[in-house]
């Protein structure tokens, strides 16, 4: 069930979303019946300034193919800074990705607002494709630790 | 000791069911370690289901417990109270968004939303797995409510909440209280005039000393939590005492030589730089628009002990338990030459026609011309579909055809044509508009892509409309007057919801949690919003929402005492190096340096620490956690996810 | 069980009898609330989602219903009925009938074994007479109290349910029983009556089956569906072309209800687009007149419905008639918008969206004084403006429809309005 | 034991009749229950079908079929027939 038909390959998407604004956003697009592909999964927490960078990485080794942080930005309700330390962890985590062979690309962030349904679901489409043209993180030497 | 935990899966009466195969999920999950029950339940947050939770837990001592059901921004509480009655820590509770994250969102997937269910509720089972009891914070609560808006809604809320023994300080950013309200003339139901309800309400408000108002002021700034905010405010001055009568206000401010617009007017009269909204406005001195006064002095002859041009910027910092904010809404404003807007004189606004109503006298002139004839253009800002509002602004319908009877009324041989595009009256407004039929007013319907066209020659203005009520024939009238019934956008609240962090709907109003569940709560504890801030109402309507958040608002802080959430941040005194970089990034000073077995450590100070977890990623020992979202846990939560699905 | 002095009575545990309720428990006064039928709930609970955000009604309501059972300062009294209010200085004595339900709520664990058992079948009022319910028997499966009921005047007192009820629950030696209390205030939330639909003879409802009520409607649509699908009352077939005719009973003069329902345009827009999830190939029409969509996120919900393919056709209907050997309707409308004249259209089902009525009952139940109605005999708002609740009787104030129709969210926000109004009003008591 | 618990039935007995009218549609709803049984005894039928067989008008049969689905005595079978009818059949077979 896990493994699709042959030739198809849906990425495995980590999103990390917050509590007040971008999972709000989130439960909007399913409100609105609008569809993105299933293999999405959330992890709420209460801002996304509090990402431990080494959760993203543990997210690779566990098979995520990609990892998506849909941020406050400006609606934060913790703090003004909230885009640019999240900025800080994205970098941190890209840097730790490409010193043990994972494509930095694989961690993306954008801004997703209580009501940001469309452009979540166009988010998750778009990374969507991009993941599939970068292959199975199982591809990448970093990646998914059988072993785990 | 290992946890036993007891897992429900909710059809959601089909919602879920219809797509997400819940038997499967809960034979998927049934067997993982921790599990000692899983089931199906129909509703599982209807009282029987509840009821059988509770036995559950006692009959199988659970210590953990799992709902799959809709998002934890519904019923996160009714759980977490169930967990509570049975014995078990609320936060061993965990919610698992199975509706709006899974099965609505992948309606048209059926067995991958059935995968993705099986793996999103064994990582809420992972996480139950990991999940450590936790006790809220109880903190004493400010006596003091913050109502940002003086308008009708504001003003109502105020007294309401004054009665409750709260201290209410009532900000209003205009010179003068009452809102849009004191704009409109006659009101709908009663007929007391707007002006009249503003005076009923401002006496209430001055006979009760719990209320402080300031007008002419500003939010600057807002910080802590609920129960305890800190709300800064701009007092701008009026340049005249407050405490001081002068008899002759009406004849200084009629020297007064500048002359400018008449915002409450709509730019239809010019008003003075010594000024009153309108006669009996309220607080009763007038004010100086300081930015065009030439400080020529004539006013200060008469009664010159009321006037005080020294008067400074005063900024105050408020000690508050809860803020409503009831910042109203503002007429939408036509783009230049829609339906002929500003590119004629012979073209308005419903809300300027209201004051040009309100300033006539005997008879209806509008640039020395006699209105005898006037075509109501409906919809206009509203139900725009490609546009920015796509959203009825619901009291417009009743307002025009009102407005339309007290033209009657008073001029009875006043034409009035009305182009709409559905009509609604709803409940018994309906009435009215039953009046204006009989009263002759004529109405065409036209269709949203096909709208009535202006044309200007001069002083002549035609409107020509496919009237679709007689099959489509285009109709051609030639009214004096052309009445743009425009509807309801919101008041400049983008720079308040930076500053109260409150969301906005796609509307862009203030957006409330849920409007059945929670319809005047935002997702910032302790700030309420009511009133047309959050979406066009009628009168009623703003007031209805105004005490129910007068009433929450009550609830909120009349205990005393609060509990807040347990998430906060927790350090790990083995593994901290105290460098100082959590308490950098910290920007509520929850952060202290402490000794501590000889060594020096950062240490949470839980009352400040609001729980965002920022200074996880900067400490570069790992040693600081959040409760509730330990690396256990949100680890945990990724292996549940991962793990292969059998089955 | 009972004490005997209250801060307020509520009257009615529909949606906003329930809020208010809560409301005022919250705020630490005494509450009793009244309600007729055996379960509280009024008639939200019996409907499928609710519109705009298609939530649904049981998700929404059940948690309010246990949460108003279980409240500390809520006494919630079923199947009881307020016999008299009157006032004694500045409080009032009201008796309450408690109609005997023959069963011990104490006992009565829910089991449903009494109803499996009895031999009787009535028409199920709580779904408008589509199936059959027993003598003995609970309301629907998310009623609170989740307890059962004998319905005396059909009983036959065969004893099986006596025999069979493992609890002992079981008790015909029940009377009525009657309460006298001390309130301080009381709310009537006693709601709205639906409009009869065989008041509109000509659209043949009662006469011809596949002509049915939207609250019919909205009882197959929903989670506890008594036929387990969308299917004509007539033959069981899945229709597969539906008709709605708004405004059935409501701003028609000739059944003297002039007034708007306020409802109906939008919960006949959330049936179709509710019809479209279950019937994907049926076709969907809907007859109005002009379509209210005025609410928040209201307009957004109908330009769904359009684009879901939902036709909309402005017309007038004049007369429904059955076709003999389809059991099909024959609707012949006057068409306001199209190429004009009379029509006649062919459906297989007919839905008629009706509207609110008021539901003046508790009138009678003052007896040194006279509640004022308005002129459509709902509770008269004496300052609507301003103080929303307030009747013409001083204590005495209103929330949700008693007033005036009103859709859920607007009959949520009435009732904090009349929280807030009733507190201030025992807080002047003092 | 099963019969003491009808003390209470006696008591209220003694003080109302039963009428007659009631036995009597209790009496045919019974025997239209089990004539809806002997119809599906052959088989899976839509509500039409049962109709002829029953000799009863549609929607009396309708009600009376649903009912019996509600009080657990039949189910549908998930077909549908090339007429767009669910059939039904008796619980418990399949």
């Amino acid at each position: 069930m896990t493994e699709k038909r042959e030739g198809e390959f849906s990425p495995k998407i980590l999103v990390f979303s917050t509590n007040s604004i971008s999972d709000p956003g989130i439960d909007l697009a399913g409100l609105l019946k609008m569809h993105y592909p299933p293999s999405a999964y959330t992890v709420s927490l209460p801002c996304s300034s509090g990402i431990n960078p080494d959760w993203i990485i543990y997210a690779f080794k566990k098979g995520f193919d990609g990892v998506f942080i849909a941020a406050d930005g400006t609606d934060c309700p913790y703090r003004d800074d909230c885009s640019e330390l999240t900025a800080k962890i994205v970098q941190e985590a890209q840097t730790k990705a490409q010193d043990i062979g994972i494509n930095p690309a694989r961690i993306k962030m954008a801004a997703i607002c209580s009501v940001c349904a469309e452009p979540f679901v166009n988010h998750m489409k778009k990374f969507s494709e991009a993941l599939i043209k970068m292959g199975s993180i199982k591809n990448e030497s970093g990646g998914k630790d059988v072993s785990s | 000791m290992k946890k036993r935990i007891g897992v429900y899966i909710c059809h959601c009466g089909g919602n879920i069911s219809d797509y997400v195969d819940v038997k499967k999920v809960m034979h998927s999950v049934e067997n993982e370690e921790g599990v000692v029950l899983a089931k199906t339940t129909v509703f599982a947050c209807s009282d029987s289901s509840q009821k059988e939770m509770v036995q559950d837990i006692l009959e199988n001592k659970l210590d953990g417990m799992v709902v799959a059901s809709c998002s934890p921004k519904l019923h996160l509480h009714t759980f977490r109270s169930v967990a509570e009655r049975a014995g078990i820590n609320p936060y061993e509770y965990i919610q698992v968004n199975i509706r709006e994250q899974d099965s609505w969102a992948h309606s048209d997937k059926p067995e991958e939303a059935t995968e993705k269910a099986i793996r999103l509720v064994r990582s809420g089972i992972r996480r139950a797995a990991q999940a450590k009891p936790l006790t809220p914070n109880e903190i004493s609560v400010t006596n003091g409510v913050a109502v940002i808006g003086g308008g009708a809604a504001g003003m109502r809320a105020a007294i309401e909440l004054a009665d409750t023994g709260l201290n209410v300080y009532l900000i209003e950013k205009e010179h003068f209280l009452g809102g849009r309200i004191s704009q409109w003339g006659a009101l709908f139901e009663s007929g007391e005039r707007g002006e009249e309800l503003v005076e009923r309400l401002y006496k209430e408000i001055i006979k009760r000393n719990n209320i402080k108002i300031w007008t002419g002021a500003e939010v600057e700034s807002f910080s802590g939590c609920v129960g305890n905010f800190d709300l800064g405010i701009k007092i701008h001055p009026r340049f005249i005492k407050t405490d001081k009568g002068c008899e002759k206000f009406e004849e200084i401010i009629k020297q007064c030589p500048v002359e400018v617009p008449d915002e409450f007017n709509f730019g239809l009269t010019k008003r003075k730089a010594i000024y009153k909204n309108y006669k009996k406005a309220f607080p009763e001195q007038p004010a100086i628009d300081i930015d065009n006064c030439t400080k020529c002095g004539i006013c200060e002859q008469t009664c010159p002990e009321v006037f005080d041009f020294n008067q400074k910027v005063e900024k105050l910092n408020l000690k508050i338990g809860a803020v409503i904010l009831t910042t109203g809404f503002s007429p939408y404003e036509p783009k230049e030459g829609e339906y002929g807007y500003k590119n004629s004189d012979t073209v308005l606004s419903l809300q300027q026609f209201r004051r040009l109503m309100e300033l006539s006298n005997g008879k209806l002139v509008f640039n020395n011309k006699e209105i005898k004839n006037i075509g109501f253009i409906y919809c206009v800002g509203s139900r725009q579909k490609g546009g920015d509002n796509k959203y009825c602004s619901r009291f417009c319908c009743t307002a025009a055809i009102h407005t339309s009877l007290l033209l009657k009324e008073k001029y009875k041989d006043i034409k009035t044509y009305h182009l709409f595009r559905d009509i609604r009256t709803y409940g018994k407004q309906e009435l009215l508009y039953r009046d204006s039929c009989k009263n002759g007013d004529i109405y065409l319907k036209f269709d949203e892509n096909q709208p009535p066209e202006v044309i200007t020659e001069g002083e002549n203005t035609i409107v020509r409309i496919k009237d679709l009520l007689t099959e489509g024939e285009e109709i051609e009238i030639n009214p004096d007057l052309i009445v743009l019934v425009t509807g309801m956008v919101p008041r400049n609240n983008e720079r308040l919801e930076k500053i109260f962090k409150v969301p906005i709907g796609r509307d862009r109003f203030f957006n409330e949690i849920h409007p059945k569940l929670r319809p005047v709560e935002t997702v910032i504890d302790g700030v309420f919003i009511a009133g047309t801030s959050q979406g066009p109402k009628n009168l009623t309507e703003s007031i209805l929402s105004s005490l129910s958040s007068s009433a929450k608002t009550y609830s909120l802080l009349s205990g005393g005492t609060l509990q807040l959430e347990p998430i906060v941040a927790i350090v790990n005194k083995n593994a901290c190096e105290w460098c100082g970089k959590c308490d950098e990034v910290c920007i509520y000073d929850a952060i202290e340096k402490k000794e501590a077995e000889g060594k020096t450590i950062a240490y949470v100070n839980e009352a400040l620490c609001k729980g965002c977890g920022s200074c996880i990623p900067v400490c570069e020992q790992r040693a600081i956690e959040l409760k509730g979202y330990t690396n256990k846990e949100i680890m945990g939560m990724i292996d549940g996810i991962m793990e292969e699905v059998n089955g | 069980m009972f004490h005997l002095e209250y801060d307020v009575m509520v009257v009615g545990g529909g949606i906003a009898g329930q809020e208010t309720s809560l409301n005022l428990a919250n705020m630490g006064f005494k509450v009793i609330l009244i309600e007729k039928e055996p379960s509280i709930g009024g008639k939200m609970i019996l409907l499928s989602k609710v519109f705009p955000t298609l939530d649904c009604a049981s998700c929404i309501a059940t948690p309010k219903m246990s949460e108003t059972m279980r409240h500390e300062n809520i006494e919630v009294l079923s199947y009881s009925e307020v016999s008299s209010i009157e006032r004694i200085d500045k409080k009032f004595k009201v008796k309450i009938l408690k109609k005997p339900k023959f069963v011990r709520e104490d006992l009565c664990t829910g089991c449903q074994e009494c109803e499996a058992n009895c031999p009787v079948n009535v028409e199920d009022q709580f779904n408008f007479g589509l199936v059959g319910r027993r003598a003995v028997y609970i309301p629907y499966s998310t009623a609170i109290p989740k307890t059962a009921v004998i319905d005396i005047d059909n009983c036959i007192l065969c004893g099986a349910c006596e025999r069979v009820c493992p609890a002992n629950a079981i008790d015909f030696t029940q009377e009525p029983e009657y309460y006298t209390l001390k309130v301080k205030s009381v709310v009537l939330a006693t709601g709205f009556n639906l409009f009869p639909a065989r008041k509109k003879p000509q659209y043949g409802f009662g006469m011809y089956p596949n002509v049915m009520d939207a609250m019919e409607m909205d009882r197959l649509l929903s989670p506890t569906r008594p036929y387990n699908a969308v299917i004509r009352p007539l033959d069981g077939k899945i229709p597969e072309n539906i008709a709605y005719i708004l405004c059935t009973g409501s701003r028609d003069v000739s059944v003297g209800n002039p007034i708007c329902s306020q409802i109906c345009c939008m919960y006949s827009i959330k049936q179709a687009q509710l019809l479209m999830g279950a019937l994907p190939l049926a076709d969907i029409t809907i007859y109005y007149i002009d379509i209210r969509a005025f609410g928040k996120g209201f307009e957004e919900f109908y330009q769904q419905a359009k684009d879901m393919g939902v036709q909309f056709i402005k017309g007038k209907v004049a007369k429904i008639e059955e076709i003999k050997e389809s059991g099909n309707l024959k609707v012949r409308y006057e068409d306001i918008e199209g190429s004009g004249g009379v029509k006649e259209m062919e459906h297989d089902l007919v839905v008629l969206s009706v509207g609110m009525l008021s539901n003046p009952q508790i009138t009678s139940s003052f007896k040194t004084e006279e509640l004022e109605l308005d002129e459509y005999f709902y509770v008269k708002q004496t300052d609507p403006l301003i103080n929303p609740a307030k009747t013409n009787l001083k204590g005495i104030f209103a929330a949700g429809t008693a007033t005036g129709p009103k859709d859920i969210p607007d009959s949520i926000l009435s009732a904090g309005a009349a929280s807030a109004e009733v507190a201030a009003y025992i807080r002047s008591l003092k | 034991m099963s019969w003491d618990q009808e003390k209470t039935l006696k008591y209220i007995k003694n003080k109302m009749k039963v009428s007659e009218k009631k036995v009597e549609e209790t009496r045919k709803f019974m025997k239209i229950r089990k004539s809806i049984a002997k119809a599906l005894s052959t088989g899976p039928k839509t509500i039409p079908q049962i109709a002829e067989i029953m000799n009863l008008p549609l929607s009396d049969v309708t009600y009376n079929v649903m009912t019996c689905r509600k009080y657990g005595y039949i189910e549908e079978t998930g077909e549908v027939s090339d007429d767009d009818y669910y059939f039904y059949e008796l619980k418990g077979r399949k």
